[in-house]
C-alpha cells in the first residue's frame, strides 16, 4: 500500500496557504513559460523548456489541490487534441516548405514559406512556429503523462463522490 | 570555467550519485536524484551551456523528479532488505 | 545426345495434379480414386515413352533454373534413372488398385489425406530418379521424406506416432548430411551433375577429405537402411502395408540405394573408388548388413517384420553389387533394382492381403493358410523363391550376375558371404511357405472357412507382380530392362 | 608518472567524473533489485553520457553560445553549441523512457504487489506452476 | 551481495578497464583546438611548388587530386590568410542553388615545415560564423537545434509523443470521469 | 516536380502524421484507426517500392533535410541495402497490420486507438532508421520504435509488463552505449554524417577512441538484436506481447537492429578496419555459432509455442549474425559478403512473421498457449495449420523453402571462408536437427495426435466442426506461408526481379564484400 507522506491521490491534509499561493502562483509560471517559449530564439530556452515549465504550473496545482480536483478541471480530449497539434504544427510547417516551392524545397526549409517578402526573416519565424509546436506537444504529453502516473483506480470513487456536491 | 568550483561541484555529483543508489528510502533516493540533476545544471551552466542547464534543471529535476514522485505515491517507498 | 524434352516435367506432373484433384474430390471415394489411378496410368505411360530415346543412347535434359554456376535444377535422365521411374510409376498403378481393395477393406480413416500423400511420394521418388544432379536429387529426396512421414504415421495409434517420429528423426537427419554432401562435393568438384564416370575435378580433392565426403555422403543415404542405421525401417512396419509396400520396398528404401549408385559411379567414378579403396569399406558394410540383417530376420515372428528384416539385407546386395566396382557386379546391382522391386512387392502384397482377409500378422498363426487362400500364397511362394535366389524367378538373376561379379573381383570372401546370404534368404522364407501350406490348421475359422481370399482388387495387383517376377527371369528383356542395364554399365567408362 | 597524471588524469577530470558516474549508474541498473532503483541507475547513467558530451563541447576562456555584437568585438570565444543541441534531444528521450518506465512500474505493482524484481520473479514461478 | 552484483561488478570492472584504456586518446577538456572545435587532420602532402600557387588563389591540381580520392567535395576558391595557412572554400554548382549554404568554409590549410597539412573544419566554426546571418537568430543553439538539425528535434518530439501514447495505452483511466 | 526525390522523407512524414491523426480521430471513432493505419502502410509499402525501383535504376538518393548540405545539416541516403530492408519491413507490417485488425478488437478492445497510434509510430521509427544518413538520427529514430515497441509489448498486461520492463531496461542500456559511441566518434572527428565520418576516420582508425567507439556501438547494437549472451530479453518479451507485434519483434525489429549494425560496420567504419584493427568479426561468429545452437536446446525445453518461437529467434538471429560474420572472410560472387545476411533477414522475416501470427490465430480462437494444447487441430483449423506447417518446413530447412536456401547459402559462406570457420557447418547442420525436433512436436501434435474423444478408425463418426479464423487474419497468415515457398525458389532460380540478386550484389560493390582477398 501507498505510504501516506507520498499520498497526492486524495488531496487529504489541504493547506489554504498552499492553495492560495498555488492559485497565485499558477498564472505567473504560465506567463513565464509563455515567455521562455517565445523567447527562445534570444536567450536560453525554447519551446521544449517553456512546454515542462507550462507543464509544471499544472503539476503544482496538483500538489495542491489533489488529483481529484485538478482531474475534474482538466479536460482529457483536450489535451489529447493538444498531443497531436503541436506535432502537426511542426510537421506541418515542413510539409508547407515544399508545397509552396512546389517541391524545390526540401522538407523544413523554413526559407521557403511565405511569411514575410525576407528569406532569413522567413527562417526565424518557421523556427518560432516551430518551437511554439514543440511547446504545445510537451506541455500536453508531460501533463498528461503526470496525471496518468498519479490516477488511481480508488480515486474515481472519489471522483465521483466529490462530482455529486 | 572556474575550475575549482567545477571539481567541487564534480565531486559532490559523484557523492550524491552514490548516496542515491545506496539508499533504502527510495523518496530520498529520488530528492537525491533532482539534487543530482539540479547540481548537473549547474555545472553545465559553469560549462557555458545555458540552454541545456535550462532543460536539466526543468526536466531532471523538475519533470523527472515528479514523475518518479508521482509513481512512488501509487508503489512502495521503502527498498527491501 | 543431349535431348531437350518437356515429358520429364510431364510425367512428375502427373502426381501433383492428381493428388489436387484428389484433394478436391475427398467427399466421392469413387471419384477420388479414379483420379488416383488415371494419374498414375498416364505418368507410367509418359515413363514409358521415354524409353526408345533412352535406347537409342541419348540423355533427356529438362532444366527449370540455374541455382548456382554449374548447377541447374533440372532433370536429366539416364538408362539407370529410368530404370528406377519405370520400376517406380508402373508398380504405382498395381499399388493404387491394391490400396483401394485395402483401405476399403479395413475401412480406414483419413483416406484423402492417404491418397493425397501417396501422390506427393511418387512425385519425391521420379523426382529422384530423374534428378540430374545431386542438388536436385536432394531436394526431391527431402519431399519424399516429409510426404511419407503422413503414411507411416497413418495410423495415429501411438505406435504409429513413434514410427513415424523416428522416420522423420532418421530421414530427416540423413538429409542433413546429405545436404552437407551436396555442398561438399559442389565445394571440392565445382559442379555435382552426375557424370558417366564421375566428376573429374573431384580427383583433385585431397584423399582425406574425398573419404570424409564419402562418409558423409553414406550417412546422407540412411534411407538405403545400411546397419547400422536401418531400425527405422522394420518400426516404420506400423504404416498401412500398401505403404510398406511401395514405399519401403520400392520408392523410399530404392531412393536410397538408387542414391548411393549414383553416389558411386556417377560421382565419384569407378577408377576413383578402387584408388581410394572405398570399394572394400562398402562391399564390408554391404556384406555385414546382408548377414545381419538375415539372421535378425530370421528371429521375427511378425510377418511384416521379418520382411522388413529381409528387404535391409537385399537392398545390400545391390550396394554389395556395386562395391565390386566392375561390370558385371555394377549389372547384378542395377538389375537388382527393379527385380527386387517386383518380388518384395509381391511379397508385402500378400501380407497386406492375408491381415485384411484373416487379420493375421504372425508366421505362427498361419498354419494351413495356403488351404483357404491358395492364390495369395502362392504368390508369396512365387516371391519367396526368388529371393532365395532359385530360378525361374527373377531373382535368380540378378543374383547370377552378383556372383560372376565376386568371381571377376577374385573375391572368393565375397562369393562365399553371397552364398551364405542366399542360404539365410531360403531358412527364413521356406518356413513361412512350409507354415502356410503344409501344417494343420487349428482353430475353427478355417473349418467353416470364414477366411476367403481378399478382394479383386488385391489379388489382381499381387498375382500380376507374381508373374511379371516370373517374366522377369524367362524374358529378362521385358520393358527393355535388360538392354538398359546393359546401357547404363557400358556408359560407366573408366575399368569397367 | 606525476607527468601522466597531470596529463591524462587531471587535465581530463571530468571525463572521469563522467565514467565513475556512469558506472555508477551501470551497476544499479543491472544489481540493484528494485524497480526504481533500476530507473535512478539509468537516469544516472544518462546524464553522466551528457556531462561527457557537454565537456566535449567546452572550450577554455569560451563563452555562451548565443551571439551579440558586442562580445563578438571584445574577441570572445563560443563553447561549441553542436553537443548541447544533441544532448537536448537525449535529455527528452531520457525522460520519455523514464515515464514508461514508471509506467510500466506502476502497473506491476498492482499486478503483484511489489517492486523488487526478485520477488515478482518468484510469484510469477509460482503462478506458473 | 547477490550474484547479479558480483555480475554487475565484473561488467563495470570491465566498462572501466575500456575507459582507462581510450582515455589517453579523447581530446583534452576544454581544448580550442580538438576536432569538434576547430578541425580535425584529413591528409598531408609534399608542399614543394604549391605554395605559389596557393597564394595566387590557385588551387594546385595535386591537392584537387588527392581531396577527390579522399571522396570530399572540391574546392573552390582559395584565400591567404597569414604566411603559411590558407583556407579553402567551396562553392555550389549553379543547378544546386536552392540549397541554402551559398559558399562554405571547408578546409584549412597549413604549411608545416615542408609539408601543407589539409585539415577539414569541424562544423563549429560554420555554426558560430553563419548562422545568425543565416538565420537571424542569435540563440546558436535554438538555431541549430530547430533549423540544421531540426529534422532531429521533429523525431525528439515524437519520441515524447511516443511516450505520451505509451503512457495512456497503458495507464488510462478505465472508468467515466464526471464532467 | 520531382516526387521522387521527396520520397524518403514522404515516407517518414505521412506516417509520422497518420500516428497523430489516429489519436485525434480514433478519439471520436475507434473504427477508424485500423483504417487510417492500413491506409498509411499500403502507401508507404508502395512508396518504398517505387525507392527501390529508383535506387535500381538511376541511383542513391541523398535528401538534405532543411536545404542544408550534409556535414551540418542532416541527410538520408538511400542506396540499395536500405531499400531492400525497407520493402521488407514495410511488407511485414502490412501483413501485421491487416492481421491485426480483428485480434486487436478482440484482445485489447478498449485500447484499439492507442494501439494503432503506437504501432504507427513503431513503423515510423523503423523506416526512421532504415533511411537515415545521419548516425545521431539514428540513434534518436532507434528510440522512437523502442518506445513504441516496450509500450505494445506491455499492452496485454501481467507477465508481459516484467518482459517489457526487462526490455526496457536492457534496450535503454543498449541505447545509451550507442550513444556513447556516437559521442567518442564526434570528440575524435567532430561529425555525425556517417558518409563524412567514413571519409574522416580511415586516418584515424589506430585511435583508441575510435576502436572503443566501434566496441561500444556493437555492444549496444547486440544488446537490440538479442545476440545470445544479451538475449535475455527476448523470449519474455516476444512470447507475451500480442501475436502481431512478436511477428514484426521477431521479423523486423531485430533485423532492422542488424541492419543499423551492417550500416555502423560498413558505412562508418569500412572494411579495412574491421579486418585489421578491431577483428571483432571472427569472435562474432564465435558467439553466433553458440547462440544459435543454445537458442535451438533452449526452445526444444519450452512448452509454451510462442515462446519456443521466440527462443527459436535467438537461434535464427545467430544465423544471420553468423552470415554477417562471415561476410568479410567470403569472396565468391555468389555467396560471398553480406549475401547470405541479406537472404536470410528476408527470410526470416516470412518464416517468424508467419508462425507467430499462427501462433496468434491460436490464442484468439481458443486460448491455446501450450504446444499439449494443439492436439488435433488441424481438423477444426486446417488452413492455419497448414501455414504453420509450410513455415515449419521452412525452419527446418525442408527444400525448396526459404529456410533451405539462407541454409546452403551460409554453409557455402562458410566452405569459403575456410579455415576453422568449417565447423560451422556442423553447427549449422546440427542446429537443423534440433529444429526438426521442436517443430517436428508440434506438427504431430497438431496432425497426428487425436483429439479429445475421438475413437480409432471412425471417419464415420461426426466430423470436426471447421472453425477458421476469420478471413482478415488467414489471409495474411497464408500470404506469408506461400511467400516462404516462392520466395525460396525464387532465391534458386536466381532471376533477375526485385527482391532477388541485383539488390545483393549491388550492396556488396557498396561495401567492397565478396571480392576481397585477404
Amino acid at each position: 500500500m501507498p505510504s501516506k507522506d507520498t499520498d497526492t491521490g486524495t488531496g487529504k491534509g489541504r493547506s489554504i496557504i498552499v492553495e492560495t499561493v498555488t492559485r497565485l502562483m499558477v498564472p505567473f509560471i504560465q506567463l513565464f513559460a509563455l515567455y521562455v517559449i517565445i523567447h527562445g530564439a534570444g536567450g536560453p530556452g525554447g519551446g521544449f523548456q517553456g512546454g515542462v515549465i507550462f507543464a509544471s504550473s499544472f503539476v503544482l496545482y496538483v500538489v495542491a489541490f489533489g488529483i481529484v480536483k485538478a482531474g475534474n478541471r482538466f479536460s482529457e480530449r483536450a489535451n489529447i487534441v493538444l498531443f497531436s497539434t503541436g506535432v502537426y504544427l511542426y510537421a506541418g510547417v515542413g510539409l508547407l516548405c515544399i508545397l509552396f516551392s512546389y517541391g524545390a524545397a526540401q522538407f523544413l526549409n523554413y526559407g521557403y514559406i511565405p511569411l514575410t517578402h525576407h528569406f532569413e526573416e522567413n527562417r526565424a519565424l518557421g523556427m518560432d512556429l516551430v518551437e511554439v509546436g514543440i511547446g504545445i506537444t510537451v506541455m500536453a504529453v508531460i501533463t498528461s503523462i503526470f496525471f496518468n502516473l498519479v490516477w488511481k483506480r480508488e480515486n474515481e470513487e472519489i471522483g465521483e463522490r466529490e462530482g455529486e456536491d | 570555467m572556474i575550475f575549482e568550483l567545477d571539481l567541487v561541484l564534480l565531486f559532490l555529483v559523484v557523492i550524491i550519485a552514490i548516496v542515491a543508489i545506496t539508499t533504502r528510502d527510495l523518496l530520498s533516493a529520488i530528492m537525491l536524484l533532482c539534487a543530482y540533476s539540479f547540481l548537473m545544471a549547474v555545472v553545465w551552466v559553469e560549462m557555458h551551456s545555458v540552454d541545456v542547464a535550462f532543460t536539466e534543471a526543468a526536466v531532471g529535476a523538475g519533470a523527472t523528479t515528479a514523475f518518479l514522485i508521482a509513481a512512488l505515491s501509487r508503489t512502495k517507498r521503502w527498498e527491501k532488505k | 545426345m543431349i535431348v531437350e524434352s518437356i515429358s520429364p516435367l510431364l510425367a512428375i506432373l502427373c502426381p501433383v495434379i492428381g493428388s489436387i484433384f484428389v484433394a478436391l474430390f475427398g467427399k466421392w471415394p469413387n471419384i477420388r480414386e479414379c483420379w488416383t489411378m488415371l494419374a498414375a496410368i498416364l505418368q507410367c505411360l509418359i515413363v514409358f515413352s521415354m524409353v526408345p530415346t533412352i535406347l537409342g543412347g541419348d540423355i533427356i535434359k529438362y532444366t527449370f533454373f540455374t541455382a548456382f554456376p554449374n548447377v541447374d535444377f533440372g532433370f536429366s535422365i539416364d538408362a539407370f534413372g529410368l530404370i528406377f521411374a519405370i520400376t517406380a510409376s508402373f508398380l504405382w498403378i498395381l499399388v493404387s488398385s491394391y490400396s483401394i481393395g485395402y483401405m476399403r477393406g479395413l475401412n480406414e480413416h483419413a483416406q484423402t489425406r492417404y491418397y493425397f500423400f501417396f501422390c506427393w511420394a511418387i512425385f519425391g521418388a521420379v523426382g529422384v530418379a530423374f534428378a540430374g544432379n545431386l542438388l536436385t536429387m536432394f531436394v526431391f529426396y527431402e519431399i519424399l521424406t516429409v510426404s511419407t512421414y503422413p503414411l507411416v504415421a497413418h495410423d495415429q495409434t501411438p505406435e504409429a506416432l513413434f514410427a513415424g517420429r523416428k522416420y522423420v528423426a532418421y530421414l530427416l537427419t540423413s538429409g542433413c548430411f546429405f545436404l552437407a554432401a551436396v555442398i561438399l562435393t559442389y565445394h571440392f568438384a565445382g559442379t555435382t551433375d552426375f557424370t558417366n564416370g564421375g566428376i573429374p575435378n573431384l580427383a583433385e580433392a585431397s584423399r582425406g577429405a574425398l573419404m570424409a565426403l564419402f562418409a558423409i555422403s553414406l550417412l546422407g543415404f540412411m534411407k538405403a537402411a545400411w546397419m547400422p542405421f536401418h531400425s527405422w525401417l522394420p518400426t516404420a512396419m506400423a504404416a498401412p502395408t500398401p505403404v510398406s509396400a511401395l514405399l519401403h520396398a520400392v520408392a523410399v528404401v530404392k531412393a536410397g540405394v538408387f542414391g548411393i549408385v549414383r553416389v558411386v559411379c556417377y560421382i565419384y567414378g569407378i577408377d576413383l573408388m578402387s584408388d581410394l579403396g572405398l570399394g572394400v569399406v562398402l562391399a564390408s558394410i554391404a556384406a555385414f548388413t546382408m548377414i545381419v540383417a538375415s539372421l535378425m530376420a530370421i528371429a521375427q515372428d511378425n510377418l511384416k517384420k521379418r520382411l522388413a528384416y529381409s528387404t535391409i539385407s537385399q537392398l545390400s546386395y545391390i550396394l554389395f553389387g556395386v562395391a565390386l566396382l566392375n561390370p558385371m557386379g555394377v549389372e547384378g546391382a542395377m538389375l537388382h533394382v527393379p527385380f527386387h522391386a517386383f518380388m518384395k512387392i509381391t511379397l508385402f502384397m500378400c501380407a497386406g492381403a492375408i491381415i485384411v482377409a484373416s487379420g493375421k500378422t504372425n508366421i505362427s498363426e498361419m498354419k494351413g493358410l495356403g488351404r483357404v487362400m491358395p492364390v495369395t500364397m502362392a504368390a508369396f511362394a512365387i516371391g519367396a523363391l526368388g529371393m532365395s535366389g532359385i530360378p525361374p524367378v527373377c531373382g535368380f538373376i540378378s543374383k547370377w550376375y552378383l556372383a560372376l561379379g565376386t568371381l571377376e573381383a577374385h573375391s572368393l570372401i565375397l562369393l562365399a558371404v553371397l552364398m551364405i546370404s542366399s542360404l539365410l534368404d531360403i531358412v527364413y522364407f521356406f518356413p513361412i511357405i512350409y507354415t502356410a501350406f503344409f501344417d494343420t490348421p487349428e482353430g475353427e475359422e478355417f473349418g467353416n472357412s470364414r477366411i476367403k481370399e481378399a478382394s479383386i482388387f488385391m489379388l489382381v495387383p499381387l498375382t500380376l507382380t507374381a508373374i511379371f517376377s516370373i517374366i522377369f527371369c524367362l524374358f529378362p528383356n521385358t520393358f527393355h530392362i535388360m538392354d538398359l542395364v546393359k546401357l547404363a554399365v557400358a556408359g560407366l567408362g573408366g575399368g569397367v | 608518472m606525476m607527468e601522466w597524471l597531470i596529463e591524462e588524469l587531471f587535465a581530463k577530470y571530468n571525463y572521469w567524473i563522467s565514467i565513475v558516474l556512469m558506472l555508477i549508474g551501470f551497476y544499479a541498473m543491472i544489481a540493484k533489485d528494485n524497480l526504481i532503483k533500476k530507473i535512478i541507475g539509468l537516469n544516472i547513467f544518462q546524464t553522466a553520457i551528457f556531462l561527457f558530451y557537454i565537456s566535449l563541447g567546452d572550450i577554455t576562456g569560451g563563452t555562451e553560445p548565443i551571439v551579440s555584437e558586442e562580445m563578438i568585438a571584445q574577441g570572445y570565444v563560443y563553447v561549441n553549441p553542436l553537443p548541447h543541441v544533441l544532448i537536448l534531444t537525449a535529455i527528452v528521450v531520457g525522460v520519455a523512457t523514464t515515464a514508461v518506465a514508471l509506467a510500466l512500474v506502476i502497473l506491476m505493482y498492482e499486478e503483484y504487489g511489489t517492486i523488487e524484481e526478485s520477488e515478482i520473479i518468484e510469484l510469477e514461478r509460482e503462478r506458473g506452476a | 551481495m547477490n550474484q547479479l552484483s558480483v555480475a554487475a561488478l565484473v561488467f563495470v570492472l570491465f566498462l572501466g578497464g575500456l575507459f582507462v584504456y581510450v582515455a589517453e586518446d579523447i581530446p583534452a577538456f576544454g581544448d580550442p583546438d580538438s576536432a569538434p572545435n576547430r578541425y580535425v587532420k584529413l591528409f598531408d602532402m609534399d608542399a614543394t611548388g604549391l605554395v605559389d600557387d596557393l597564394d595566387q588563389g590557385v588551387i594546385p591540381a595535386s591537392l584537387n587530386a588527392k581531396i577527390g580520392a579522399v571522396g570530399l567535395p572540391l574546392p573552390s576558391g582559395v584565400a591567404k590568410l597569414k604566411e603559411g595557412e590558407w583556407e579553402a572554400v567551396i562553392i555550389p554548382e549553379e543547378t544546386k542553388q536552392h540549397f541554402y549554404p551559398k559558399e562554405q568554409k571547408y578546409y584549412f590549410i597549413a604549411k608545416e615545415g615542408d609539408e601543407l597539412w589539409v585539415y577539414r573544419y569541424s562544423l563549429y566554426l560554420r555554426f558560430v560564423e553563419e548562422g545568425k546571418h543565416e538565420t537571424e537568430v542569435p540563440n546558436m543553439v535554438t538555431y541549430i537545434l530547430a533549423d540544421y538539425r531540426s529534422y532531429d528535434t521533429l523525431g525528439e518530439t515524437t519520441v515524447i509523443f511516443t511516450a505520451g501514447v505509451a503512457v495512456l495505452l497503458l495507464l488510462r483511466r478505465t472508468g467515466k470521469r464526471p464532467e | 516536380m520531382l516526387i521522387v526525390e521527396h520520397l524518403p522523407v514522404l515516407l517518414i512524414v505521412i506516417s509520422m502524421l497518420a500516428a497523430f491523426t489516429i489519436l485525434i480521430v480514433g478519439w471520436w471513432n475507434k473504427k477508424t484507426s485500423f483504417f487510417i493505419s492500413f491506409a498509411t502502410i499500403l502507401v508507404q509499402f508502395v512508396m518504398s517500392i517505387f525507392i527501390l525501383r529508383h535506387v535500381m535504376t538511376v541511383g542513391t538518393i541523398y535528401y538534405w533535410f532543411g536545404g542544408w548540405a550534409p556535414p551540418w545539416g542532416i541527410e538520408y541516403v538511400i542506396d540499395a541495402l536500405n531499400a531492400y530492408v525497407l520493402v521488407i519491413l514495410l511488407a511485414l507490417s502490412l501483413i501485421c497490420v491487416t492481421y491485426s485488425k480483428r485480434s486487436i478488437e478482440h484482445e485489447l478492445p478498449d485500447k484499439i486507438v492507442s494501439f494503432y497510434a503506437l504501432f504507427q509510430l513503431l513503423v515510423t521509427g523503423l523506416c526512421g532508421v532504415t533511411v537515415t544518413g545521419d548516425i545521431f538520427n539514428m540513434y534518436v529514430f532507434v528510440e522512437i520504435f523502442s518506445l513504441a515497441a516496450y509500450a505494445l509489448i506491455a499492452s496485454r498486461g501481467k507477465i508481459a509488463l516484467k518482459a517489457s520492463f526487462t526490455y526496457l531496461v536492457l534496450g535503454a542500456l543498449g541505447a545509451c552505449f550507442f550513444l556513447l559511441g556516437i559521442g567518442f566518434l564526434y570528440s575524435v572527428t567532430g561529425t555525425l554524417n556517417m558518409h563524412d565520418l567514413s571519409i574522416l576516420l580511415p586516418p584515424l582508425y589506430g585511435n583508441r577512441v575510435v576502436q572503443a567507439a566501434f566496441v561500444f556501438f556493437t555492444v549496444g547494437l547486440c544488446v537490440k538484436m538479442a545476440l545470445f549472451p544479451v538475449h535475455t530479453w527476448l523470449p519474455d518479451a516476444h512470447s507475451f506481447a500480442p501475436s502481431e507485434i512478436s511477428a514484426m519483434l521477431s521479423g523486423i525489429i531485430i533485423e532492422v537492429s542488424t541492419y543499423a549494425f551492417i550500416r555502423v560496420c560498413f558505412s562508418v567504419y569500412s572494411l579495412e578496419f574491421i579486418i585489421e584493427y578491431v577483428p571483432i568479426f571472427d569472435f562474432l561468429c564465435l558467439v553466433a555459432g553458440l547462440g544459435i545452437i543454445i537458442g535451438s536446446v533452449l526452445a526444444i525445453a519450452q512448452y509454451n509455442l510462442k515462446r519456443m518461437l521466440a527462443y527459436s529467434s535467438v537461434s535464427q538471429m545467430g544465423y544471420i549474425m553468423l552470415a554477417v560474420g562471415l561476410s568479410v572472410s567470403t569472396h565468391h560472387a555468389l555467396w560471398g559478403g553480406l549475401t547470405p545476411a541479406l537472404m536470410h533477414i528476408l527470410n526470416h522475416a516470412l518464416m517468424k512473421g508467419c508462425l507467430f501470427l499462427v501462433a496468434g490465430a491460436f490464442i484468439y480462437k481458443a486460448e491455446l498457449w501450450n504446444i499439449s494444447d494443439l492436439q488435433g487441430l488441424a481438423k477444426k483449423m486446417p488452413y492455419t495449420c497448414a501455414a504453420f506447417t509450410l513455415a515449419a518446413i521452412s525452419m527446418i530447412g525442408v527444400p525448396p523453402s526459404v529456410g533451405f536456401v539462407s541454409k546452403v547459402y551460409i554453409i557455402l559462406a562458410c566452405l569459403d571462408a575456410g579455415g576453422w570457420k568449417i565447423i560451422f557447418v556442423a553447427v549449422l547442420l546440427l542446429s537443423t536437427l534440433l529444429n526438426l525436433v521442436y517443430f517436428w512436436r508440434v506438427i504431430e501434435m497438431m496432425y497426428m495426435k487425436r483429439g479429445e474423444g475421438e475413437e480409432g478408425h471412425s471417419h464415420s463418426s461426426s466430423p470436426v466442426k471447421v472453425d477458421e479464423i476469420p478471413l482478415s487474419m488467414l489471409i495474411p497468415v497464408l500470404t506469408l506461408a506461400i511467400l516462404c515457398i516462392v520466395v525460396g525458389i525464387i532465391w534458386l532460380m536466381e532471376i533477375p526481379i526485385i527482391g532477388s540478386f541485383p539488390i545483393l550484389d549491388r550492396v556488396n560493390e557498396l561495401f567492397g564484400l565478396g571480392v576481397y582477398a585477404p
